[in-house]
């Protein structure tokens, strides 16, 4: 139909071709899923196959749509819209519209490619695997449920659709480890991975909400677009509201940075530790690195596929993805280089002690992901990515032939562990040719033959490590000067990388590219060659009448031997993809041989993509020529690796390592116990988190629960008690309560009542002021508003009328004796405002209240009397607040 | 539609009266029945007749939009109290029909709140209707919705029905209660959240928690009377200071407006002192708070799920605890934006620490499966609260979707609890092992309800915890400690996964250590009829989250600004004393939030009305404030 | 002073108060339940006097007496059922001893 | 200058006050009852001092025509038993409401003696009244008019209190000739101590 056909059916703007890569193993793991069971095994795996196979085939067409339009300088990018899927509110609560959205360029067009081709390979190696495991359709649905979430980590176009395939993946791998959940020590390595890539996901959430504050963007363009304004510093100690000041100040001495801005990262490295964080947890670097050996627990395939070839390489393709991102802080980029390092040393050190297959192969995974690290670490993107391409042929290679020779030792032994142990197994390459050549080329490409792909891949690490060096960005900070001691504070500089860094890596990675080549041929020659320890082989060898074989290896499992058929060769479908994925091994470094051939393909294939990357990132001078004399100690590793193992294992008939292990036992079993890290994790971090639940608990219920609760209920009861006790139930005790109660009631009638009511007559000004009668009341007056009461003597004079002229002010006073000589005082201010009800006047009667109430007020209870005045004021306007003036003033104009 | 559909709303009152009656008399002939039906309609037309009903038809302010039916509201709330009082009426000997009207009734309100969904939820309150309840007090039935409270409509219209559904499967004795209990709480519930009338929400806050304390009381575990009365107290002593708080501000509206009234739409325009503004908020605070349930104050709802029967377990979980955070939204945030913003970082460290993580850690170390996921449960609110705290678009809109995804996770994980409840009648983890091989389906079900519970992209329950995360990342409300608890909040995240799945791994994987769960029967019809429409809606909802986030941008921003210029107008206010934010706020245009706000009442005879109807200007508010110092 | 006694609002009173006292002091000194009763009664007419006593002062007005008309109907009530609780018991108990009904006790 | 109305005033007074004492003071309760007429009919005469006719009148009538006969018909149908405890007075037996009642006296008393003193001041005259002031029409009409409800209500009380009183002095009749069903527990709940289901049958048949 040719390509122009093609881009007429899917235009790059809406690349429906993604919804056919990603739906296809969607519905199959739909189908398997739920009509798994009815549908019988040769068609679960018939769907399972055609799933991915035609996914594979839509990922090649997209690829080869890709070769054509990619150019030089310009990246090829096609792109389908989803739908809106949410908005984020950015820096200042603009809204920043996230919408589910997949797009395919040259990196995830290469990592598609492998991810669906090498899935396929491992889908038709599982048909014959897992032949007569009863949870067959279930394991197809999690396998295509895996590709698909993949495939949506790749293809996603933003983060946050990238971090629905990142914790699909998780979720997948947790499914398929624990897939025998019936043990209980599988369902726990399922619950490890989860939880430890969880922590990693923990960091890509404060990473995206990071780059949602600093660049306002969560695409991939967006990201790439805003790098820079990643620049600004962030302080990121002292924290919230600083060293508590009540500390004494030998503590806050040295807490207190001695520059008042405090201690300053610049975003891109907070951005760039918390992604790697993210890909730590993925691709199992050392901090997060525990979960992938108990990950063998599951399925041979399992680990082929997703801790071999895919899953753990997301955390690589992620940090090419954010290349841009990771250049622009050297601390980042110092720092992945670092932990890839000592990752690739530590797990090949543990590999050397290791005796079960899988374990072996484990760690030299964990290990070669450390060398892709390295590779992103010294700012070789494109390289730490072909040794991802290579690593998944090879490691998947090598993880299916373990899976074939542990297939046939299932011929006799059927317990997990020893079926997998290496010192049942030895002499299997007469038994076992196909599988024993390919497990050969994969050995001797991780090993690092020359011409092989591993070779080529991880020696360009090594060259790329010792030559590259990164530009240090400019931080957007300026001077600074602390008014309060006039110290001018310098800029923030961005932190530099010792020169000789990139050598000691190098020198280092050789030593662990020895131990890799080391233990890789120990398991070979262990496995492969010698012979077979698992049972005496005995021709024509029949079944006892027990039927089932399978039990009668568990009756005695003690020493004397067992005696069986002769291991024979795994099936079709087991053997195509490994002599497949074989061939691929040794010739996928034809892509990027720059050594001797110098095609520069797949560098030239991705750099579009990394451009804006890898235009900081240079070369020391004289980089081209140290190319040639840069690989011959390369060269020169794997010779003593391979001739080591050779020398010990074969020649030695492994005396040399049951010596070492006599001489130095306690070495030999920390190495073994895997330096005992998962133990060191148990004690610190999980036991904190043990101890900090306990404590929640018991603060819950004895302090939380005990206040809230109990403490009320036993307030409320003793004072319940103390009530009680007033009932005595004698009818006069209760009469006697009342009269004393009437008592004190009598006492309030007994002190004289001041209740003043005043008639207001604003025309002719008349304010005329009565107090209130009582049982043998008698008054005084104070009329003329001078503080003082005219007369010492009370009469029976019980209305006083006053004179005021236009806006006066008057305090009339009344003292009030009743008959029992008890005496109060009440005080009435009268203030005849200049206009009836003027609204001018409003402003102006509040104003002249104020000012005559301080000049009148002499006596201290002035300010009783302005609230009157005003409340006077207020009560003569008209509209006045409806406030229920104990003075009633009727009349009002 | 208002001619025929007008016809039916009539002749309704009387056909229920007629079925009513007509059911009452037991194992009696037909004549009986026809005839008590008749007496039945009769009493109806009675008390029709005696309604007050053209005269004050006017005094309804119906003024509402033109597709919108203004009745829809008082039907979907009012249909399940009348179903309840028709529950009473149906013989009690007959459990299968009282089953069978619950459920009908219950579908029945599903199917009419689907109608709210055909409003396209613009600015302004939506099918809103007012009438005058009691004028003299100022008590108007104002109802509305807006893009917050029709989801959680939504919500509860759904989980109510799959909670009767369940409860009916299990319970067994008094069905009549249960089913008046159910009916109730259900209208209860709705009341609640389309209430804008302060007195009328505070009618149906207290009215739903009567049938909830009666739901865990009878039908409930060992301690059930215990966990009740806890449940009663805490959330009594919360709504009783909110009453408090209500009565002031009427009272403090009165002095500054000159007329009483209880409406969200007055109270939200009156302007505070600052004391009195941050008593009133610490008052409502309290009473969301104990309903939420916010850190100190949580130790009821443990104690509450572990006795409640799992119908009664899956309402409070679903819907019950929404109302706390509905009401710090609408009432804390929306009424008293001042005081809120300057507690906002504080409560927002309250809210991470004392709920996200304190909850993970307590829930990781529950013995007892519905403990567990009660403690999960505080772990989510705190998620819901700390994105109200941080006041951006997103964190809201985060929260609000994150009740909504709580509420139908932890449903699901109720109604799954209930069902091995039902056949082991057990409910300590320690019981359990295997049981993925037993029950297949059942486990399925469980781990994607883990998966959305815990956060998993994909499912609804990522969306809500990535935008609050997000949000609060961002928050403005909670200065340079924003970013610092967005981060602790993210460890919640990795706490979740860890309680969910050692639970999982504890009952579902791993070999069968109890006998007894050998021939466990797998989930019956009931059972995954119930399930299906969650594990429905947590797919879709993770995907297409933007149905729901779409309807509330208006009313998310409209609570935002009134939350800040809260703050502003409080800052701002230096004369520190009681007066209204706009003294006039014209309420006839339907699209702007003050349509209805309301008037004061034009009877005359009151002369303190009229003398004060004109608003007060400043000099002389000057003079009323001073005098009268409010709470010094 | 003679010519005042009787006309004047002090004297009423002061026999109101001291009826009122009387009849206070009998209820809490006298055991009787009956005594109480008619204790109880002196109060009551003492009030009534202080009522009528008062009317007659502001004189344009029977408000007073309207008072002291219903006090009177409802001590009617009251004696009639407190004398029927007297009477239950007493059939109850056999005394009337006021310290023997505190089955109320807290 | 003594005038008939300070002679009436002051038998009136001492008639009441002695019949007071004589309530409080004495044994025998009949005595008692006694005392409480020559109250009523003091304050009768009192008020006919104030001009109040009609309550002079009711007072006479409802006081002294029913409560006091009341009071001596249940004296009379205790027979001996109504006499109480032995001493007029207590025996001291409680400290508190003796001095709660003497501390009473000394107040009032000194009250008393200040207001007859004269030295607190002018003494409230009587005012002059309308001539109809406390006749029986024109109390009539009043409580007729503006007091109506209140009258009406004041019916009802009566009512209730006959009722009351008749209910509770009747005492418990023995109703053994009826059947439980008959008799009907009133249980509301059909909670009775047979735990029942639903349907109000026994537990072991049915659904419950």
């Amino acid at each position: 139909m040719g390509m122009d056909g093609l881009f007429s059916i899917f235009p790059p703007e809406d690349f429906t071709l993604l919804c056919v890569i990603l739906g296809l193993p969607l519905l199959g793991a739909f189908v398997n899923g739920v009509f798994g069971k009815r549908l019988g095994k040769e068609a679960v795996s018939l769907m399972a196959l055609v799933a991915v196979g035609g996914s594979f085939m839509a990922s090649c067409a997209a690829f080869f749509m890709l070769m054509q339009r990619q150019t030089e300088t310009e990246a090829a990018r096609f792109v389908w819209h989803g739908w809106k899927w949410l908005d984020i509110s950015g820096n200042g609560d603009f809204q920043i519209p996230i919408e589910i959205a997949f797009s395919v360029d040259a990196l995830s067009g290469g990592m598609a490619l492998i991810v669906t081709g090498v899935g396929f390979l491992i889908h038709l190696y599982s048909t014959e695997y897992m032949a007569e495991d009863d949870g067959f359709h279930r394991f197809f649905a999690y396998l295509n449920l895996f590709i698909f979430s993949m495939l949506v980590l790749i293809l996603g176009d933003n983060l946050p659709v990238l971090f629905i395939g990142w914790e699909g993946v998780g979720m997948c791998s947790y499914l398929l480890i624990g897939f025998w959940f019936t043990e209980e020590a599988n369902a726990v390595a399922g619950k490890k991975a989860f939880v430890t890539n969880r922590i990693g996901d923990f960091g890509l959430l404060v990473a995206m909400a990071l780059l949602v504050w600093h660049v306002g963007a969560l695409d991939w363009q967006g990201i790439e677009a805003g790098a820079n304004n990643l620049l600004t510093p962030i302080k990121i100690y002292p924290l919230g509201n600083g060293v508590p000041a009540w500390l004494p100040d030998f503590i806050r001495g040295p807490l207190t940075p001695e520059d008042p801005r405090g201690v300053r990262v610049t975003a891109a490295t907070l951005v760039g530790f918390a992604l790697f964080l993210g890909c730590a947890g993925k691709s199992a670097q050392l901090p997060l690195y525990v979960w992938l050996p108990d990950a063998m627990a599951g399925p041979t395939p399992v680990s082929a596929l997703i801790h071999a070839a895919t899953m753990v390489t997301a955390g690589v393709y992620l940090c090419c993805r954010m290349a841009a991102v990771f250049v622009l802080s050297p601390a980042t980029m110092a720092t992945i280089a670092i932990v890839g390092l000592a990752t690739a040393l530590l797990a090949a050190s543990i590999a050397f002690a290791q005796n079960d297959i899988k374990k072996v192969l484990a760690y030299s995974t964990v290990s070669q992901l450390g060398y892709m690290f390295i590779g992103i670490g010294v700012g070789a993107f494109a390289t730490g990515f072909f040794h991802v391409i290579t690593h998944a042929f090879f490691k998947a290679c090598l993880f299916l032939g373990a899976g074939s020779v542990i297939h046939a030792m299932h011929a006799r032994i059927h317990d997990v562990d020893r079926s997998q142990d290496m010192r049942n197994m030895g002499g299997m390459r007469n038994f076992m040719p196909i599988t024993h050549l390919t497990f050969l080329a994969s050995c001797l490409a991780i090993a690092g033959l020359p011409l092989t792909s591993g070779f080529f891949s991880k020696d360009e690490i090594l060259f790329k490590a010792y030559t590259s060096t990164i530009a240090t960005p400019q931080v957007s900070d300026g001077e600074w000067i602390d008014r309060s001691t006039q110290v001018t504070w310098p800029a923030m500089q961005a932190w530099t990388p010792p020169e000789d860094l990139g050598r000691w890596i190098y020198t280092l990675a050789l030593l662990g590219a020895v131990m890799t080549a080391f233990y890789m041929f120990r398991l070979y020659f262990r496995v492969f060659w010698g012979e077979f320890r698992g049972w005496t082989i005995v021709r024509g060898w029949v079944a006892p009448a027990g039927g089932h074989h399978g039990h009668d290896d568990h009756e005695h499992d003690s020493d004397e031997p067992l005696d069986g058929p002769k291991p024979h060769e795994s099936a079709l479908q087991i053997t195509v993809p490994l002599v497949v994925l074989g061939v691929l091994a040794i010739f996928a470094g034809g892509l990027n041989a720059h050594a001797f051939f110098h095609s520069h393909l797949f560098d030239d294939w991705v750099a579009p993509v990394l451009a804006t990357a890898s235009s900081s990132v240079g070369e020391i001078e004289g980089a081209k020529e140290m190319m040639m004399p840069l690989l011959l100690p390369g060269i020169g590793a794997f010779a003593i690796g391979v001739g080591g193992a050779y020398w010990v294992y074969v020649m030695q008939r492994g005396e040399p390592a049951a010596s070492f292990v006599e001489k130095v036992p306690w070495l030999h079993r920390i190495v073994y116990e895997k330096w005992r890290v998962d133990e060191l994790y148990e004690e610190t971090f999980i036991g904190a988190v043990d101890t900090l639940g306990d404590m929640a608990v018991w603060v819950d219920q004895y302090v939380v629960d005990a206040v809230v609760a109990r403490v009320t209920s036993f307030a409320v009861a003793a004072s319940g008690t103390i009530l009680r006790t007033m009932q005595t139930g004698r009818v006069h005790a209760y009469g006697a309560v009342m009269v004393a109660g009437l008592g004190a009631l009598g006492w309030f009638f007994i002190a004289p009542q001041a209740v003043v009511t005043v008639l207001a007559d604003d025309d002719s000004g008349v304010y005329s002021v009565t107090a209130s009668p009582g049982l043998g009341y008698q008054y005084r007056w104070d009329e003329d508003g001078d503080g003082e009461l005219d007369s010492d003597d009370f009469g029976d004079k019980a209305r006083v009328d006053v004179q005021l002229g236009r806006s006066e002010v008057r305090l009339v006073q009344v003292e009030v004796k009743n008959a029992l000589g008890f005496r109060s005082i009440e005080q009435i201010g009268l203030f005849r405002p200049q206009r009836d009800g003027a609204s001018d006047g409003l402003a102006g009667a509040a104003q002249e209240a104020k000012e005559a109430a301080d000049s009148a007020a002499k006596s201290q209870k002035a300010l009783q009397d302005i609230q009157r005045v005003l409340q006077q004021a207020g009560g003569n306007l008209p509209g006045a607040g409806k406030q229920p003036a104990p003075k009633p003033v009727g009349g009002a104009p | 539609m208002t001619g025929f559909s007008g016809g039916i709303i009539e002749a309704l009152p009387y056909l229920f009266a007629f079925f009513v009656g007509a059911m009452i008399p037991r194992r009696q002939g037909w004549a009986e029945r026809v005839g008590i039906g008749v007496v039945g309609v009769l009493a109806v037309a009675f008390v029709m007749g005696l309604w007050p009903e053209a005269a004050d038809a006017e005094a309804t302010q119906a003024v509402t939009r033109a597709d919108e039916w203004p009745q829809l509201l008082n039907v979907i709330v009012f249909l399940p109290i009348v179903g309840a009082v028709a529950i009473l009426f149906a013989p009690r000997q007959n459990p299968k029909l009282l089953r069978a009207m619950t459920m009908g009734i219950l579908a029945a309100d599903f199917l009419i709140s689907l109608g709210l969904l055909r409003a396209n939820m613009t600015t302004g309150w939506h099918f809103q209707y007012v009438t005058e309840w009691l004028p003299t007090f100022g008590i108007r039935y104002h109802v509305a919705i807006d893009g917050i409270s029709l989801w959680m409509v939504l919500l509860s219209t759904v989980t109510t029905p799959i909670a009767a559904l369940v409860s009916f499967g299990s319970i067994k004795k008094r069905t009549k209660d249960l089913c008046f209990a159910m009916l109730l709480l259900h209208g209860g519930m709705l009341g609640a959240f389309v209430s804008l009338d302060l007195f009328l929400f505070y009618v149906f806050w207290e009215l739903m928690l009567i049938p909830m304390v009666i739901l865990i009381g009878v039908w409930g575990g060992v301690e059930k009377i215990k966990a009740a009365y806890k449940f009663l107290l805490f959330t009594m002593a919360g709504s009783v200071l909110m009453l408090a708080a209500i009565l002031y501000m009427v009272w403090a509206h009165r002095q500054a407006a000159g007329f009483v009234t209880f409406d969200y739409l007055a109270m939200s325009n009156l302007v505070l002192p600052r004391t009195a503004a941050t008593l009133c908020f610490i008052a409502f605070a309290f009473a969301f708070v104990v309903k939420v349930p916010m850190w100190p104050l949580h130790t009821w709802l443990p104690d509450a799920h572990v006795q409640a029967p799992t119908g009664g377990s899956i309402i409070l979980a679903a819907v019950l605890l929404k109302l706390g955070t509905y009401g710090y939204v609408r009432f804390c945030m929306g009424m008293l934006g001042g005081p809120a913003y300057d507690r906002a970082a504080t409560l927002a460290g309250v809210a991470v620490g004392g709920g996200i993580l304190y909850g993970a850690l307590c829930a990781w170390k529950q013995t007892d499966v519905k403990r567990l996921v009660a403690y999960s449960s505080v772990a989510h609110m705190g998620f819901v609260m700390l994105g109200l705290f941080a006041a951006t678009t997103s964190g809201i809109k985060g929260a609000l979707l994150t009740m909504i995804n709580h509420g139908i996770a932890t449903g699901a994980l109720f109604l799954l609890v209930g069902v091995i409840y039902d056949r082991r009648h057990t409910r300590l983890v320690s019981e359990f092992g295997g049981l993925a091989k037993v029950m297949p389906v059942y486990a399925a079900v469980f781990v994607i309800v883990t998966m959305a519970s815990i956060g998993v992209p994909g499912t609804n329950g990522f969306v809500g915890e990535f935008m609050v995360i997000v949000g609060t990342f961002v928050s403005s409300a909670l200065g340079r400690h924003g970013s610092i608890q967005a981060v602790l909040a993210t460890f919640g995240v990795i706490l979740a996964a860890v309680y969910m799945l050692s639970v999982v791994q504890k009952m579902f994987f791993g070999p069968i250590t109890n006998k007894r769960n050998e021939n466990l029967p797998d989930m019956n019809v009931r059972e995954t009829l119930a399930v299906a429409p969650l594990v429905a809606l947590i797919f879709v909802l993770g995907l297409f989250p933007s149905l729901v986030l779409d309807t509330m941008d208006s009313s998310v921003a409209h609570v935002i600004d009134k939350y800040n210029s809260g703050r502003d107008s409080h800052r701002g206010n230096t004369i520190d004393e009681l007066r209204l934010l706009n003294p006039s706020p014209k309420g006839d245009d339907p699209t702007s939030y003050d349509h209805n706000y309301p008037v004061p009442p034009k009877s005359d005879d009151d002369e303190s009305a009229n003398a004060a109807s004109r608003p007060l200007s400043t000099a002389v508010a000057l003079g009323q404030g001073v005098s009268r110092g409010v709470a010094r | 002073m003679g010519a005042l006694l009787g006309n004047v609002l002090e004297h009423y009173v002061m026999l109101a108060g001291v009826l009122f006292t009387i009849g206070a002091v009998g209820f809490l000194v006298r055991r009787n339940v009956l005594v109480q009763l008619m204790s109880i009664e002196l109060m009551l007419n003492a009030v009534n006097l202080a009522f009528v006593a008062y009317n007659r002062v502001h004189g344009d007005d029977m408000n007073g007496h309207m008072f002291v008309f219903f006090i009177i109907a409802v001590a009617a009530a009251e004696v009639a059922v407190g004398l029927a609780i007297v009477l239950s018991f007493y059939r109850l108990t056999g005394s009337v001893h006021s310290d023997d009904a505190d089955a109320l006790k807290g | 200058m003594i005038g008939a109305g300070n002679v009436l005033f002051v038998i009136a007074g001492i008639l009441a006050l002695a019949g007071a004492l004589i309530t409080v003071s004495s044994r025998n309760p009949i005595r008692g009852a006694m005392g409480l007429l020559a109250t009523i009919f003091g304050i009768a005469l009192l008020f006919l001092k104030l001009n109040a006719q009609f309550l002079a009148a009711i007072q006479v009538i409802v006081y002294a025509g029913a409560v006091v006969v009341l009071f001596v018909f249940v004296i009379m149908l205790l027979g001996p038993d109504a006499l109480g405890e032995v001493g007029s007075f207590p025996k001291g037996k409680s400290k508190v409401s003796r001095g709660i009642g003497g501390g009473l006296l000394a107040i009032l008393a000194g009250v008393a003696l200040v207001l007859l003193a004269g030295r607190g001041g002018a003494h409230v005259r009587f005012g002059d009244v309308q001539p109809d002031h406390g006749s029986v029409e024109a109390v009539g009409g009043l409580l007729f008019s503006r007091g109506l409800v209140a009258f009406e209500l004041a019916t009802a009380l009566l009512i209730v209190a006959v009722i009351g009183a008749i209910a509770v002095a009747r005492g418990k009749q023995t109703k053994s000739h009826l059947t439980p069903a008959q008799r009907g527990d009133g249980e509301f709940f059909h909670g009775t101590v047979v735990a029942r289901d639903d349907r109000g049958r026994p537990p072991s048949k049915g659904d419950g």
